[in-house]
């Protein structure tokens, strides 16, 4: 399977800053390559303000990058006309965070599940759209008689089906989960993870899968690009990662987690000292390093580039 | 902090040169002839001439507004025609009556609208915050006019509590105080109302309780300097509606101010002199507004560092 | 289209058959435009009356010729100042006219002047305002600072200078209060399609690539609506007001037409002899603008609850 | 058994709206013994919030307390007087927020609002009371406390203002503190921190935390004893170690089972079907009956009792009944 692997999106040098003022931005995203696999899981995984929500929404260029470029299969999108990016735009869908935002409350669930399929006008007349986001529905698991309800007449995990609907109805290559189910309660959020690895396998999607939550991660992903204030810290195979993180902070990261068994917990943890840096004005060397205990003086002064350790690949200078 | 008030101070000039702007078209461009319109058809060929000259009406467009601008710099507003006295003469002279009006208005307008607000608030849904928000949709509703006229009728006319034959002293001015600052009350009490209601509802109101503050305390050092961020907004609003209100209410009690100024001005179709309060008032009123928001930018700490 | 039956989605089915009675059990308290104005009807009941008055009123400005055996101009100088009486139940003016019929036809100028201009530059400010906000950058910053420029005048002095430039009459009024009345409806439209802008909805459709067009037209303007209801029904008082201010001193509407606000103002020469003369318009023009608020006020409640200070 | 520090009996605390009684605290009975932390744990909507509004008097309308004491050191605090439970609050019982971002008065310098807490409670001055608060400061480990003390909440990270409101908290030394969702708005390292700061606090200083929180795994790291609530009434209660090992109640179960462990791949998640049930509309028999896969019919028509498995472990099910009956 590893030898088939066939390249769906890949970034190089993607850069994107917000600026504040005239001399100051937010370094959202600095200076990423990586690579995403037809039919894979991407997920990445960090803290708040590391850049990975802004990552993937620069990915579909919902932010157009600062510098860069963005390929899907062999086209540089990032360097598109609107005009010719459109039928780029089909291929990649998104899901959004909070499932009571991102549904339009004046709109019915036909009509927001219908809202892809009108714009990029795939069905001939009223009744295929209506057969289609029916169709939808049933796939989903949101129970057909509810077709011209509200939004706000359902519930968390309910809105996020719908939303899941919504992003699969053009039949999309990749499809860009950001925190899909942190709004949602324990005993739901199990349930929509499992109707996204169902969906992933039915409609042969790819994921990119962003979350601050290391656990669903696990659950979801096949490969890891855990990220720290802009950069990628470590990047491969989850299984490998979740089984020896090698850099710094995805150890601590992992470690950090509240593991539900009362038995572990008189093992002593370290843990991380420290606020995360402002992205405005991030650390110099290693943006690591004024929270990395081990840090040397190498990590003040250079920026470590990714390279291969133990089948993945990290960028720091100690390991 | 200074920058951000350096720029609003930056703002305050576009928009006063764009006021001094429409003021110009409004009052000498567009009504065609104006000296014409000024005078009526009983204007001698003399008066005319010395009218045209006066306010360069022979000179072309951008000329006349370079000079206009330069005299309104220098506080020269001309002089008005049927008074026979400079213009900048007769607003000073005014001024000091429009201001007294105003600032006591807004006085009772403010103490009182406050009051209420808190009140009706802190008593939410009770007898209290019905009667009061009753009243003050009433005092957003009734007309300027049938305040002062009822004022008049009743306290004046009927009880002889006070003197309405004209503005003497400063008791003169209760009556037209209290009837200007009447709309300006029930606002000032609805928003009050509104946004103590919602801070209320804040989490740190939760903390401050929490911590063991009595209501009282919650209240003034918590709930009221957080509510009282949007009433500044609205106090710096209602210096425009208050001038606006003067205009009647100096009109109906026989006060000389700015306002009668402006109203006689119409009647009697004197450009330098309408020109001359328009441009007056509107200047108070965004100087007002850039005390105003100075004053926010003090008070909101996030406003103050820039965040 | 790929769907290959999955061992998986059978235990989603039963998944599916607890929720499906937990969602009905929980759509039985949808919360639909409808549902907020029954709530209105039956928690507001000063709301309600209000709008009953309004409509009354209205009904009385239409039909007033059927109302009242009086012309409008239908001069008794016989009976002139006559207090009220059986005859003319509200009195007469100087010139022996029934004060009742002048009301009610009155009430036509001054309903037309609430609601035409407030039509029109609730369209200007709508149109600015969403531009203004979806837009952004200098077209935001020229159309705000032409608001600025507005707000900077009382609304009072700037009409005036307006009725001065246009000259008396109706029409000069409606331009008048729509130029006055526009900013302020910009900047609320402003801000709230700033903040629809930001909503993950509106970010959901852009990924879609709908277009900016059918964005504003699909998902911000419908969710304007209900501030732009409560906006109407606010403004049409002000501009009752604003009306009545400018014929009050003189500068709106023009003899023999007649509006409420230059009766008040032809009365106010009796007003120690014949009070009713200005006191019975003055009450009309509140009772107008007091329905109004009550509605406006009940709207908000129910419908948008964080509209404030318009 | 230790000795109880407070004593929750038969709360019940309810809103009531236009729509109809909502019971969010329904008949709950909790105990929490001196100097241990004690959690709750449920999903949103079960009332655990509203069961520690309730202690510290701070439901707002329509909600109020309907019936049930609320003991603190013997004392019943629902029948005190307003001011007297005023000095209870902050004093003797101190409360953390789960938004870090609006507890704190935006407004009011972070060192004033602490220094508030003391100046409330107790007879010194300010100069005493800044070096107090600067002390609690070095105490929750916020690091140049002289220069924090000036700023404004909004130039603080969250997690340094979760600090400081616990800084609050703990000022008056009160003997117990209620953590409601503390770190929930936080990041998961930031989350470690404050959860070990929390921890560290109760042991030095001998105060009881009653922790509140969806997470079971932090519930798992830092309680004694546990109250699992659903839909406003606790079904299942233990100390730690038996609740996570012999959960009983099939909704405790049911939880447990779906959290998802680090070091295995799974390929499915367990989950509980259906979605938490509206309060206004509960089943008339148990409330957990329609998602439960051992429901009986007794469930969906009686209401079922604690059933107390001793050593005070019990859960609010039919089934240990059912099975004794059907073994008999």
């Amino acid at each position: 399977m590893r030898e088939e692997k066939k390249v769906l999106l890949r970034c190089e040098h993607l850069v994107k800053e917000f600026p504040v003022d005239r001399k100051r931005a937010v370094h959202a995203v600095s200076d990423i390559s990586l690579e995403i696999y037809e039919g894979e899981c991407l997920a990445l995984v960090g803290e708040s303000g590391c850049g990975k929500s802004t990552l993937g929404r620069t990915l579909i260029q919902l932010h157009e990058p600062t510098s860069g470029k963005v390929f899907f299969r062999d086209a540089e999108i990032s360097a598109m006309k609107p005009a010719q990016f459109a039928q780029y735009r089909r291929q990649m869908q998104m899901i959004f965070q909070d499932p009571y935002a991102s549904l339009d409350p004046r709109m019915t669930v036909r009509d927001i599940i219908a809202e892809p399929l009108v714009t990029h006008k795939v069905c001939e007349s009223k009744e295929a759209v209506t057969a289609r986001v029916l169709e939808l529905m049933d796939a989903v698991g949101v129970p057909r008689e509810f077709l011209y309800r509200y939004p706000h007449q359902f519930s968390g995990g309910q809105r996020q089906r719908i939303g899941i609907a919504r992003a699969v109805a053009l039949n999309p290559s990749l499809v860009i989960c950001d925190e899909p189910v942190s709004a949602l309660d324990v005993s739901v959020q199990s349930q929509v993870l499992n109707l996204l690895k169902d969906i992933q396998a039915n409609y042969g999607l790819t994921y990119l899968f962003i979350s601050h939550d290391l656990s669903v991660v696990r659950f979801i992903s096949n490969r890891v690009c855990v990220m720290f204030l802009g950069k990628i810290c470590e990047i491969g195979d989850s299984e490998t990662i979740y089984r020896d993180p090698v850099h710094p902070y995805t150890k601590f990261l992992m470690n950090a987690i509240p593991i539900a068994n009362p038995h572990l917990r008189e093992q002593e943890k370290t843990l991380l000292e420290g606020e995360i840096p402002s992205p405005i004005d991030p650390p110099k060397g290693c943006r690591f390093h004024t929270r990395c205990p081990y840090a040397t003086d190498r990590c003040r002064a250079e920026e470590p580039a990714l390279r291969e350790v133990k089948g993945r690949q990290v960028a720091c200078h100690l390991v | 902090m200074l920058k951000s008030i350096g720029k609003r101070v930056l703002q305050t000039l576009v928009v006063l040169f764009c006021v001094s702007l429409l003021i110009f078209i409004l009052l000498r461009i567009i009504p065609g002839d104006a000296i014409t319109t000024m005078m009526g058809e009983h204007a001698n060929a003399e008066t005319i001439e010395r009218l045209t000259k006066e306010m360069n009406l022979d000179k072309p467009f951008y000329v006349q507004f370079a000079s206009y601008l330069r005299d309104i710099c220098t506080g020269n507003f001309g002089s008005s025609y049927t008074l026979n006295k400079p213009v900048t003469e007769l607003i000073s002279a005014a001024f000091p009556n429009t201001v007294m009006l105003a600032v006591f208005a807004a006085l009772i307008a403010w103490v009182i609208g406050m009051v209420c607000g808190i009140i009706a608030a802190v008593r939410k849904d009770g007898i209290l915050d019905r009667l009061f928000m009753g009243f003050s949709l009433l005092g957003v509703s009734i007309p300027v006019f049938m305040v002062a006229m009822l004022l008049q009728y009743l306290v004046g006319y009927r009880l002889h509590w006070v003197d309405i034959s004209g503005v003497k002293n400063w008791t003169g001015f209760i009556l037209p105080a209290i009837a200007l600052g009447w709309n300006s009350a029930g606002s000032i009490a609805r928003l009050t109302r509104s946004t103590l209601v919602e801070v209320l509802q804040e989490d740190y109101i939760d903390t401050a309780k929490a911590k063991g503050l009595g209501q009282g305390a919650v209240l003034l050092l918590h709930a009221l300097r957080n509510a009282m961020l949007p009433v500044i907004t609205m106090m710096a609003l209602q210096i425009s509606s208050l001038l606006s209100g003067a205009v009647i209410t100096e009109t109906i009690f026989s006060i000389n101010g700015v306002g009668r100024l402006a109203v006689d001005a119409i009647t009697s179709r004197d450009i330098p002199l309408l020109q001359g309060t328009v441009l007056f008032t509107t200047v108070i009123v965004i100087v007002g507004n850039l005390i105003a928001d100075c004053l926010y930018t003090v008070l909101d700490p996030r406003i103050r560092k820039g965040a | 289209m790929p769907k290959k039956s999955n061992p998986l989605q059978d235990d989603f089915r039963t998944e599916m058959a607890a929720e499906r009675e937990a969602l009905a059990a929980q759509l039985g308290e949808s919360d639909t435009f409808g549902d907020k104005m029954r709530r209105l009807a039956s928690d507001n009941k000063l709301a309600v009356f209000s709008g009953i008055l309004i409509v009354i009123f209205i009904l009385m400005a239409v039909f007033a010729p059927l109302l009242t055996p009086y012309d409008f101009d239908e001069m008794d100088l016989m009976a002139r100042l006559a207090p009220p009486s059986a005859k003319h139940l509200l009195g007469t003016d100087e010139l022996g006219r029934d004060v009742l019929t002048r009301l009610l036809y009155g009430a036509r100028v001054s309903l037309a002047v609430g609601v035409i201009p407030t039509v029109f530059s609730m369209l200007i400010g709508v149109v600015l305002g969403m531009v203004s906000g979806y837009v952004g950058g200098m077209t935001d910053a020229v159309i705000m600072r032409l608001a600025d420029v507005v707000l900077s005048f009382p609304s009072l002095l700037l009409a005036m200078v307006i009725m001065y430039t246009l000259g008396d009459g109706i029409t000069s009024i409606f331009i008048a209060l729509a130029i006055t009345n526009w900013a302020s409806v910009a900047r609320v439209v402003r801000s709230e399609t700033l903040s629809l802008r930001e909503t993950e909805y509106v970010e959901a459709a852009r990924s879609m690539g709908v277009k900016d067009m059918v964005i504003i037209f699909r998902h911000i303007l419908p969710n304007c609506i209900p501030s732009l209801i409560v906006l109407f029904t606010l403004n049409v008082p002000s501009a009752i007001l604003s009306e009545s201010s400018l014929s009050f001193l003189g500068i709106g509407v023009q003899l023999p037409k007649s509006s409420w606000g230059l009766m008040v103002n032809m009365g106010r020469t009796y007003l120690y002899n014949a009070p009713w003369l200005s006191l019975v318009p003055s009450a009309a023009i509140m009772l107008v603008v007091l329905a109004f608020n009550f509605l406006g006020d009940g709207l908000r409640d129910v419908l948008d609850p964080h509209l404030k200070n318009s | 058994m230790e000795e109880k520090l407070l004593e929750i009996n038969h709360l019940k605390s309810y809103f009531f709206t236009r729509k109809g009684v909502s019971p969010a605290v329904d008949d709950v009975s909790l105990a929490v013994p001196k100097g241990k932390i004690v959690g709750i744990v449920g999903e949103s909507g079960c009332g655990k919030s509203m069961t520690a509004k309730s202690i510290m008097d701070l439901l707002k309308y329509p909600g109020r307390i309907v019936e049930g004491e609320i003991l603190l050191d013997g004392k019943d605090l629902t029948k005190l007087s307003a001011r007297e439970r005023r000095r209870v609050r902050g004093e003797d019982v101190s409360m953390i927020f789960q938004e870090p971002m609006t507890s704190l008065n935006p407004v009011v310098k972070v060192g004033k609002q602490v220094r508030e807490a003391i100046l409330t409670h107790q007879k010194v001055d300010r100069a005493e009371a800044k070096r107090r608060v600067l002390e609690v400061f070095r105490q929750v480990g916020i690091s140049e406390p002289e220069k924090r003390y000036e700023c404004y909440p909004h130039e603080l990270s969250g997690g340094l203002r979760q600090r400081v409101m616990i800084a609050m908290a703990m000022v008056c030394r009160p003997k117990l503190m209620i953590a409601d969702e503390p770190t929930t708005a936080l990041d998961v390292t930031i989350e470690a921190q404050i959860l070990k700061l929390i921890k560290t606090l109760c042991e030095t200083t001998g105060m009881s935390c009653l922790l509140i929180s969806h997470n079971l795994g932090v519930i798992a790291q830092m309680c004694d004893y546990v109250y699992v609530m659903y839909a406003g009434k606790i079904v299942e209660q233990g100390d730690v170690f038996t609740l996570f090992d012999h959960p009983r109640h099939p909704y405790t179960q049911g939880l447990l089972a779906s959290i998802i462990h680090l070091d295995e791949q799974r390929e499915r998640l367990s989950t509980i079907p259906g979605m938490v049930p509206n309060l206004m509309h509960l089943p008339e028999g148990c409330a957990f009956c329609n998602r439960c896969g051992q429901a009986m019919d007794c469930c969906r028509t009686k209401k079922p009792e604690l059933y107390d498995l001793g050593g005070g472990h019990a859960f609010r099910c039919f089934l240990p009944g059912e099975s004794e009956a059907s073994h008999a």
